[in-house]
């Protein structure tokens, strides 16, 4: 484990450190006005210089056929043009083409277990997780003071169902269906940029270069435009032609509404959003990914199969995927992922930590191998505790916010027996802290207020003056009321560590009570700010690219409460955010209003640094890696990579180029 | 009245539970009949007589009441209580109590080894080897775990055990590390009372409304049989997401599981109820029925008496067939987070703990629980056996 | 029928030495104990005594339908006049459950029960089941079944039996049941119909009306009827012969004259003196014998009235088992007042 | 009787009307709606949703108005269109859904109910006649170790035994390659594979209690004085045994079959979940629980029709099989 950690790390600073420079390069030597070609896709670069693609580019099986049969056009007529090719550098080894990639899904609402891995952005995070590449997009420019962007795709690149795709599809998507919220988003947050002086904000302007070029523009600096949007947006495009077959405002109201009823959808916003946000389960819909749905994603198995033009290729011109079809099985009770996987009805799947010693033990038998991938979290799933800032009861508000408290809760658990007994020793016994290796990671913070010391907590407690004892010894408020955390949970996987905490807890005297609900229940609960304590944890890749976890902007995560409502509704619910909340909340300003990805990086280490003195997230356990289970003849699936959200999990591995070996 | 049951006439009411020739029994009646006059009091003791002679039947009572006097007492036959965890001993496997020592040395006191445990590099499995070197003799009212003896007074004597630091898992130990012998003797004390409460419940509220509906049908009957079709299509799942939301969290779990099980009880009558009714249906223009009717017998005594006594031996099947599921009956409700859940501990949990692929494969000690739930499950049964070959009325 | 009686001198049917045991925690329990009787063709032997002394084992044993507990010995041996004349089977001999005896229950000896309450199942129509047993026995064919079903109803007085034969017993009053029960007994006109308290669970003047039914049916088909009853009145009414059992024994037998003129067993004498008069109070009835019957088992030789016996003799009633003794032709008793004690022994 | 069920069945419309009223008010007792399931589940992805987002679908989906209002709308529909909503789910109307579920939930529970008559019948019988013997003791255990076993637990255990043996575990109705494929032989016999543990863990819990009471029924039968009276008309002990006892002992069995009409299609839900069965019960299951309203009220509405009309039928069988309360009512 440990040692994995450490390698993985070094590469990980490493990585920083060169797209540190680099950035910090860009923004000096630069003639301003006019704008420089800064970067071009390394793919693309790699394209130039491997023997030249396209000529002599090779095709599964199946599809030759296909073309033999004169069903399909000839690859070289399905690729973009030869220099427009993206081209994937090898993982391991050319791959053969072939069979299918077996995975457990819960049915259409698991719809991002087949999304994310097949997901192409229009730019993708680079796999050490230092920044965004182009995927979709070939290359782009940006001004000086990152107000101007300029993006070319790729010539000759076509959807799925072989129409062209050009800046038109990303014109018709930012016109017709962004702007207009046909799919029930709003505008995404990267599309705004903000007034630095009144930080209001503004919305950018998007117009159409050529054929395969087009125009950002945005009225104040968005310095992470591309990553936001990579992780906003994620793409951004649509296939106008498909389209404009189905949206009202081009088939008119009832025209699309009978589209929709024949497509089994009741009204038009959910038929809106299934077809324009969560296109790629519907086989009718053309996508740009190596794999488009076949069939109907409501039966018990899901297919999708491979995408004849597809437009990337490895470095022998062979076109991706390597894989035939992603084949998507129901399942309804998680021993059956585990059973499945032993049993290898499927070759590829992904856990979390709590199944790892059942699944290495049988590794050997089962043929397949354990792949270990890190985590963003600041701790294992539910193996922290948020405490409530906002919570209703003001006497355990008062608490909650007392940094001391915090400490005595924190040094009042002995992490040595959790970790053992929770993560089952694969964790260490640390603090809740950003992972070394990440962004925001801080010297010293993984270890602070970690060693377990119940006088010193039991000390920390009398001084806040909880002094008065009740029945059972707990603990009381001056005015005779018993202190009680509530901890509200929607599983009951988190009980093992609840049971140490309330021992331990109650062990200082403080009451702990635990209630389950389900889901749904608890969201509301969230809202109604019921929700006193829980043992949810943080993840983060970069808190200036998804700040939802650490800045309490909306109603999202347990610690900040109502703090988040206050900000959403500009002041009119929730409550006042005060002190170090107040600056965290000032920070984000700054970074939004930022001209340099340095000056993002400084406000967004002040925020980490505040969490790190707040410590407003306990946490009990270092957090624990993702696992990749791959049958051993699935190759090409990376050894270590970041699990994150922000990098689309399974995604980050480019799944076009696993293969199956013969 | 009692004629019109009677195989022969003569010598009243007594004998006409034994069919004729069963000589055996009738001359016992015969005598028995010279003392008392009523029929019914005669019938439980037949009841009691022939129950007697059923010897699983006897078997299965006495396991039972081992079983609840090991509830009563779990605390203190229990070497540790249901907080025990201990990091150093997850999923420890069960214990070898042995006589014989490594060099074949007799020790006339049982002793286990003491336990080395280390993780697997790789898998991150806990491994476990005794170690001959470390022998913890087993002892009988050893100091453990404070712990109130029957709720009235502190004490710290468990009827038996190791001495410290050594441990005694006989049945191994769970993911937290705590005894699983202990945890299960713990768990009989919801297992093995609150079920029953329900079935209880469920069992009175069938017979009587069942009974009434039958017995005295018309208007009252298809009344109660369009109740009990409601509550029969009444969607649970919603009413316990609902509950569990309304439900503030400072009540602990059982007492929650036992307001749960009520509820359970209180929809959970109605095919009882709906058994009843039909036997009613059928026995209430029996003769004798009619006979006690005419001669102005109350309709409780005609229920009570004449009625239910004629399908008895239905009664205690159904019930007896009742109780697994009323123990296994919480299981379904954890994942709403009604259920029992650890450290308060039923078999229920125990079973639910165990389900994981992960213990059946690696820690297939786990499912030492379910022994329990069938043996008493078996109990219940084969106890429920003896009383319905005792009270049908034609017994051999 | 007096010439088919004189035709052979064979019993229908004779019990020797018939035992049943029972086993009871206790030990082994002497239900019946060596009984010994005859039925002659086309005549009526009542068999009497207080409920619990066996008769009803005796009666069932002769059709072998004893639950299995009941140990049975001794012989039972009925002469079919059917087929080859004077050609005798043992019953006892015959595998219960098999083809012989099955072909001769209820088509040769045939049997009424003391309940019709529960004799019938309340499943099936009272046609069906009587219908049954003609198809066993006498007719594969329904029609014609059905018509002697129809007939054998309005035989033993049931009217409108179209209608009749379509119901249930529950639907019967009890008298109707019994009239049922007898055609079913009498569809295949048997040669032994053996009677278990026909009467007992009717109300008096429905006794005698169907008693009055089992005599002139018997004038039409002659067969001779085993009549096991607790009423001395039934007897003396129905019987030619009579044999008196008490405790698994019969304590006296003879004609039905000779019995009732002049009854030697003091238990007779008891029963005679307890007559019931029609509509007495039937309570009464064993009052007037003092003290109720022991539990045979394990007795010692002795006579099992000795404790009620008014007459009995200290030192030999309670010593030794009484023998048989023949007082007159054809009657005789088993109690030592009637013995010269030497030949007792 | 033929009145008397023509009452019965006017009632069922008032009956049925009343219980889809108390089930859709049930059905969103519970805090939170379909939306804030579906927001939660998206979150877990990290596709999270804004507030507005969450406003936008619920009034898309209508669950904005109140209760009484999508009620009447629901109600309106059904009487009017026959239409009885949309699974928010499953982005289909509600009878698509069920329609897509109801074969193989038919299949599924039809084979295991007849399993379940075909062995717990003769054993019951075998039990009462051969009472203490060594049989009647290894049945009754193995019916008492069904009852003991939880559906779940014994379904992992089968299927992890499966595994360990023949190294399948027996996932679902099908194997992966057959679930799309077109029916054929080889996808009845894949079929007639995975339904063997369904069917012993459904099939042993309910033979358990059946065994048991037909064999207290027969027991109670068994000794009954018309058996005597059939032996003595000389029919054969087997004739006897099943034309007397077994037709009497049946009859609670066969008159509580309406009963349990519900069962055929909700009876297995743990057992299909665990197994991964994609049959009508697990769905509703979800329906329930991520209260996806139409569905589940469709559903229980279905259930309630069938849970009034279950008992018209055991009414009827239990009137029918018994003569007393035949004639009672024919004279009624």
């Amino acid at each position: 484990m440990k040692s994995f950690r450490f390698l993985f790390a070094a590469i990980l600073v490493l990585a920083m450190i060169i797209s540190g420079c680099t950035s910090g390069s860009e923004t000096k030597d630069k003639p301003s006005g006019s704008p420089a070609v800064k970067e071009t896709a390394p793919a693309s670069q790699t394209a130039a210089n491997t023997n030249a693609p396209g000529d002599g580019a090779k095709e599964a099986p199946i599809l030759a056929e296909q073309v033999k049969a004169g069903t399909l056009p000839p690859l070289a007529e399905r690729l973009p043009k030869q220099a427009d090719i993206m081209v994937e550098p090898t993982v391991e080894e050319i791959g053969q083409y072939g069979g299918d990639l077996r995975i457990p899904w819960t049915g259409s609402g698991d719809k991002w277990k087949v999304g994310q891995p097949t997901e192409e952005a229009l730019f993708r995070f680079k796999k050490d997780g230092s920044g965004v590449e182009p995927n979709v997009a070939k290359s782009y420019e940006v001004n000086a003071d990152s107000t101007e962007f300029i993006i070319h795709l790729r010539e000759g690149i076509k959807w799925s169902d072989g129409v062209p795709f050009t800046a038109d599809d990303v014109i018709f998507y930012w016109e017709h269906m962004l702007k207009k919220e046909t799919f029930g988003k709003k505008v995404y947050d990267a599309y705004y940029s903000i007034d630095p002086a009144t930080g209001e904000k503004a919305l950018a302007e998007i117009t159409k270069v050529d054929d395969y070029t087009f125009k950002v523009v945005h009225k104040y600096p968005s310095v992470q435009f591309l990553e936001r949007v990579a992780i906003d947006n994620k793409w951004f495009f649509a296939p106008a032609h498909f389209q404009k077959t189905i949206l009202p405002e081009f088939v008119g109201e009832e025209k699309a509404l009978e589209i929709a009823k024949k497509w089994g959808f009741e009204d038009l916003k959910s038929f809106g959003q299934a077809t324009g946000y969560y296109y790629w389960i519907y086989p009718q819909i053309p996508t740009l990914r190596p794999w488009v749905a076949k069939n109907d994603p409501e039966s018990d198995q899901f297919i999708m199969e491979r995408n004849p033009y597809y437009w990337k290729t490895d470095l022998e011109g062979n076109q991706l995927p390597y894989i035939d079809r992603i084949v998507a099985t129901k399942v309804q009770d998680p021993s059956q992922q585990v059973l499945g996987t032993l049993s290898g009805d499927f070759n590829l799947n992904w856990f979390g930590a709590k199944d790892f010693t059942v699944l290495k033990e049988n590794e050997k038998k089962g043929d397949y191998r354990v792949i270990q991938w890190l985590t963003t979290d600041w701790a294992p799933n539910g193996v922290s505790v948020q405490l409530n800032q906002t919570t209703e009861d003001p006497d355990m508000r008062g608490l909650f916010q007392d940094i001391r408290f915090r400490q005595a809760l924190s040094v009042g658990a002995d992490r040595g027996e959790i970790v053992e007994i929770v993560t089952n020793g694969i964790s260490d016994p640390v603090q809740a802290s950003v992972a070394e290796g990440l962004i925001g990671y801080q010297d010293g913070w993984k270890d602070q207020w970690a060693e377990y010391d119940p006088a010193k907590a039991n000390q920390l407690l009398d001084e806040i003056g909880l002094t008065k004892r009740g029945k059972d010894n707990f603990r009381q408020f001056a005015n005779g009321k018993d202190v009680v955390i509530d901890f509200i949970e929607s599983s009951t996987d988190t009980g093992p560590f609840l049971e140490l905490i309330k021992k331990y807890y109650e062990a200082l005297g403080i009451k702990v009570n635990v209630k389950v609900v389900d889901k749904a229940t608890q969201d509301e609960m969230k809202y109604a700010n019921q929700i006193p304590a829980s043992s949810e944890s943080l993840a983060a890749v970069n808190v200036s690219l998804r700040p939802d976890a650490l800045v309490p902007l909306r109603v999202l995560t347990p610690w900040y409460g109502m703090y988040g409502l206050y900000t959403q509704s500009g002041g009119k619910e929730g409550v006042k955010p005060e002190g170090d909340v107040a600056k965290i909340l000032e920070y984000w300003d700054k970074i939004k209003a930022s001209k340099t990805s340095d000056e993002i990086n400084k406000w967004a280490n002040e925020i980490y640094k505040l969490h790190m003195k707040n410590q407003w997230v306990i946490g009990y356990a270092s957090p624990t890696p993702a696992l990749i289970t791959a049958s051993n003849n699935i190759r090409n699936v990376p050894d270590y990579l970041v699990w994150a959200d922000e990098f689309r999990s399974l995604g980050h591995g480019h799944p076009a180029q696993f293969f199956i070996k013969s | 009245m009692a004629r019109s049951k009677n195989p022969n006439g003569i010598q009243g009411n007594v004998t006409m539970k034994i069919i004729p020739g069963l000589r055996k029994n009738r001359v016992q009646d015969v005598r028995s009949a010279a003392k008392q006059d009523v029929e019914y009091s005669s019938q439980w003791k037949l009841i009691y007589k022939r129950f007697k002679k059923h010897k699983l039947a006897r078997i299965s009572m006495i396991v039972l009441g081992l079983l609840y006097f090991g509830a009563i007492f779990a605390q203190f036959i229990a070497p540790y209580s249901l907080e025990s965890y201990d990091s150093k001993y997850v999923n420890a496997p069960p214990m070898t109590i042995r006589f014989v020592d490594a060099d074949g040395k007799f020790h006339i006191q049982p002793f286990v080894y003491g336990l080395k445990s280390a993780r697997d590099p790789e898998t991150m499995r806990k491994i476990f080897q005794s170690d001959p070197e470390v022998r913890y003799k087993l002892q009988l009212f050893v100091k453990a775990e404070p712990y109130k003896f029957l709720g009235l007074f502190k004490t710290d004597i468990h009827l038996f055990g190791v001495e410290q630091p050594g441990r005694l898992f006989m049945f191994g130990t769970d993911s937290m590390g705590r005894d699983l012998f202990s945890r299960i003797i713990l768990g009989s004390q919801i297992s093995l009372s609150i079920p029953l409460v329900g079935v209880g419940i469920s069992f009175v509220l069938g017979i009587l409304i069942g009974g009434v509906s039958g017995y005295f049908g018309g208007w009252l009957d298809s009344f109660i049989q369009r109740i009990i079709e409601i509550i029969r299509s009444f969607p649970t799942i919603p009413l316990w997401m609902a509950l569990s939301a309304a439900i503030p969290p400072r009540i602990p779990v059982v007492t929650m599981y036992f307001y749960i099980v009520i509820i359970l009880a209180l929809i959970g009558w109605t095919d009882l109820a709906r058994v009843v009714r039909g036997k009613f249906f059928s026995l209430k223009n029996e003769d004798y029925v009619l006979a006690a009717k005419i001669s102005g017998v109350s309709d409780s005594k005609i229920i009570v008496r004449h009625l239910l006594p004629g399908f008895l031996s239905y009664l205690i099947v159904a019930t007896t067939l009742a109780i697994p599921a009323m123990i296994l009956g919480e299981t379904t409700m954890s994942f709403l987070g009604l259920g029992i859940r650890s450290p308060a501990t039923s078999w229920g949990v125990l079973l639910q703990e165990a389900q994981k692929i992960e213990n059946v494969s690696l820690y297939p000690w786990k499912l030492i629980p379910l022994g329990s739930v069938i043996v008493a499950v078996m109990a219940f049964n084969f106890m429920g056996d003896g009383l319905r070959d005792a009270a049908d009325p034609y017994k051999r | 029928m007096t010439q088919a009686a004189t035709r052979s001198d064979k019993p229908l049917l004779s019990v020797k030495d018939l035992k049943i045991q029972i086993q009871v925690d206790g030990g082994v329990m002497k239900a019946v104990d060596g009984v010994d009787f005859e039925i002659r063709k086309g005549r009526t032997l009542g068999l009497v005594g207080e409920s619990g002394c066996g008769k009803s084992l005796t009666s069932r044993a002769i059709m072998a339908i004893n639950p299995k507990e009941c140990e049975t010995s001794g012989q039972i041996e009925y002469v079919s006049t059917e087929g080859k004349p004077n050609q005798s089977v043992d019953l006892l001999s015959l595998n219960p459950r098999g083809k012989e005896i099955r072909a001769i229950r209820g088509r040769k000896i045939s049997m009424i029960f003391q309940e019709p309450m529960t004799a019938f199942s309340p499943m099936y129509s009272i046609g069906n089941q009587i219908m049954e047993a003609v198809l066993i026995h006498r007719t594969k064919n329904k029609k014609e079944a059905r018509a002697i079903t129809l007939d054998m109803l309005s035989k033993v007085g049931i009217s409108d039996q179209e209608k009749r034969f379509e119901q249930f017993p529950h639907e019967f009053s009890g008298g109707m049941r019994q009239r049922a029960m007898i055609s079913m007994a009498l569809s295949c006109n048997p040669e032994l119909l053996i009677a278990d308290e026909p009467t007992t669970a009717l109300d008096v003047t429905i006794q005698a009306q169907v008693l009055e039914l089992m005599k002139s049916l018997q004038q039409e088909f002659g067969m001779a009827i085993l009549l096991v009853t607790h009423d001395l009145g039934i007897i003396a009414e129905m019987c030619d012969e009579v044999a008196v059992m008490y405790l698994g024994k019969i304590v006296e037998q003879g004609t039905v004259k000779e019995i009732f003129s002049n009854p030697k067993h003091p238990y007779t004498r008891g029963l005679m003196r307890s007559m019931p008069r029609l509509g007495g109070n039937k309570s009464e009835r064993l009052e007037s014998i003092e003290g109720s019957v022991p539990l045979p088992v394990n007795m010692p030789p002795m006579c099992g009235f000795y404790d009620r016996c008014p007459e009995r003799i200290e030192g030999v009633c309670n010593k030794r088992s009484v023998p048989n003794t023949e007082i007159s032709d054809g009657h005789t008793v088993r109690c030592f007042l009637y013995t010269d004690r030497e030949e007792g022994e | 009787m033929l009145s008397y069920i023509v009452k019965r069945i006017v009632l069922v419309i008032p009956v049925v009307f009343f219980i889809s009223i108390v089930v859709f008010y049930i059905i969103q007792l519970p805090p939170g709606d379909y939306v804030s399931n579906y927001s939660a589940q998206m979150m877990k992805m990290g596709d999270v949703m804004t507030d507005a987002d969450k406003a936008e679908m619920r009034s898309a989906l209508g669950l904005d108005r109140p209760v009484y209002e999508q009620y009447a709308i629901w109600m309106k529909k059904i009487f009017t269109k026959g239409d009885f909503g949309f699974s928010f789910n499953y982005n289909k109307p509600v009878t698509e859904v069920i329609k897509q579920y109801m074969g193989l939930t038919l299949v599924v529970s039809l084979v295991s109910m007849f399993f379940q008559y075909l062995v717990a019948i003769p054993v019951g019988i075998y039990t009462a006649v051969k009472q203490y013997s060594i049989g009647d003791y290894v049945f009754s255990g193995i019916s008492f170790l069904g009852m003991a076993t939880p559906h779940f637990l014994l379904a992992i255990i089968l299927m992890f035994l499966s595994y360990t043996w023949f190294g399948d575990p027996l996932l679902g109705l099908f194997s992966q390659e057959y679930v799309n494929a077109p029916w054929s032989w080889d996808k009845v016999q894949d079929l007639a594979k995975h339904m063997v543990i369904p069917v012993i863990i459904i099939g042993l819990a309910g033979t358990a209690d059946m065994i048991r009471v037909m064999r207290g029924q027969m027991l109670d039968e068994l000794n009954k004085p018309y058996v005597l009276t059939a032996r003595a008309k000389g029919l054969s002990e087997g004739k006897i045994l099943l034309k007397y006892p077994t037709r009497a002992a049946m009859n609670p069995i066969v008159s509580t079959l309406g009963w349990s009409l519900t069962n055929i299609f909700t009876g297995s839900t743990i057992t299909a979940i665990v197994l991964n069965l994609q049959i009508q019960g697990p769905v509703m299951f979800n329906a329930l629980l991520g209260q996806d309203m139409y569905l589940a009220g469709t559903w229980l509405l279905f259930m309630a029709l069938l849970t009034v009309l279950g008992t018209l039928i055991s009414d009827i069988l239990l009137a029918w099989l018994d003569p007393k309360i035949r004639t009672e009512f024919r004279g009624t």
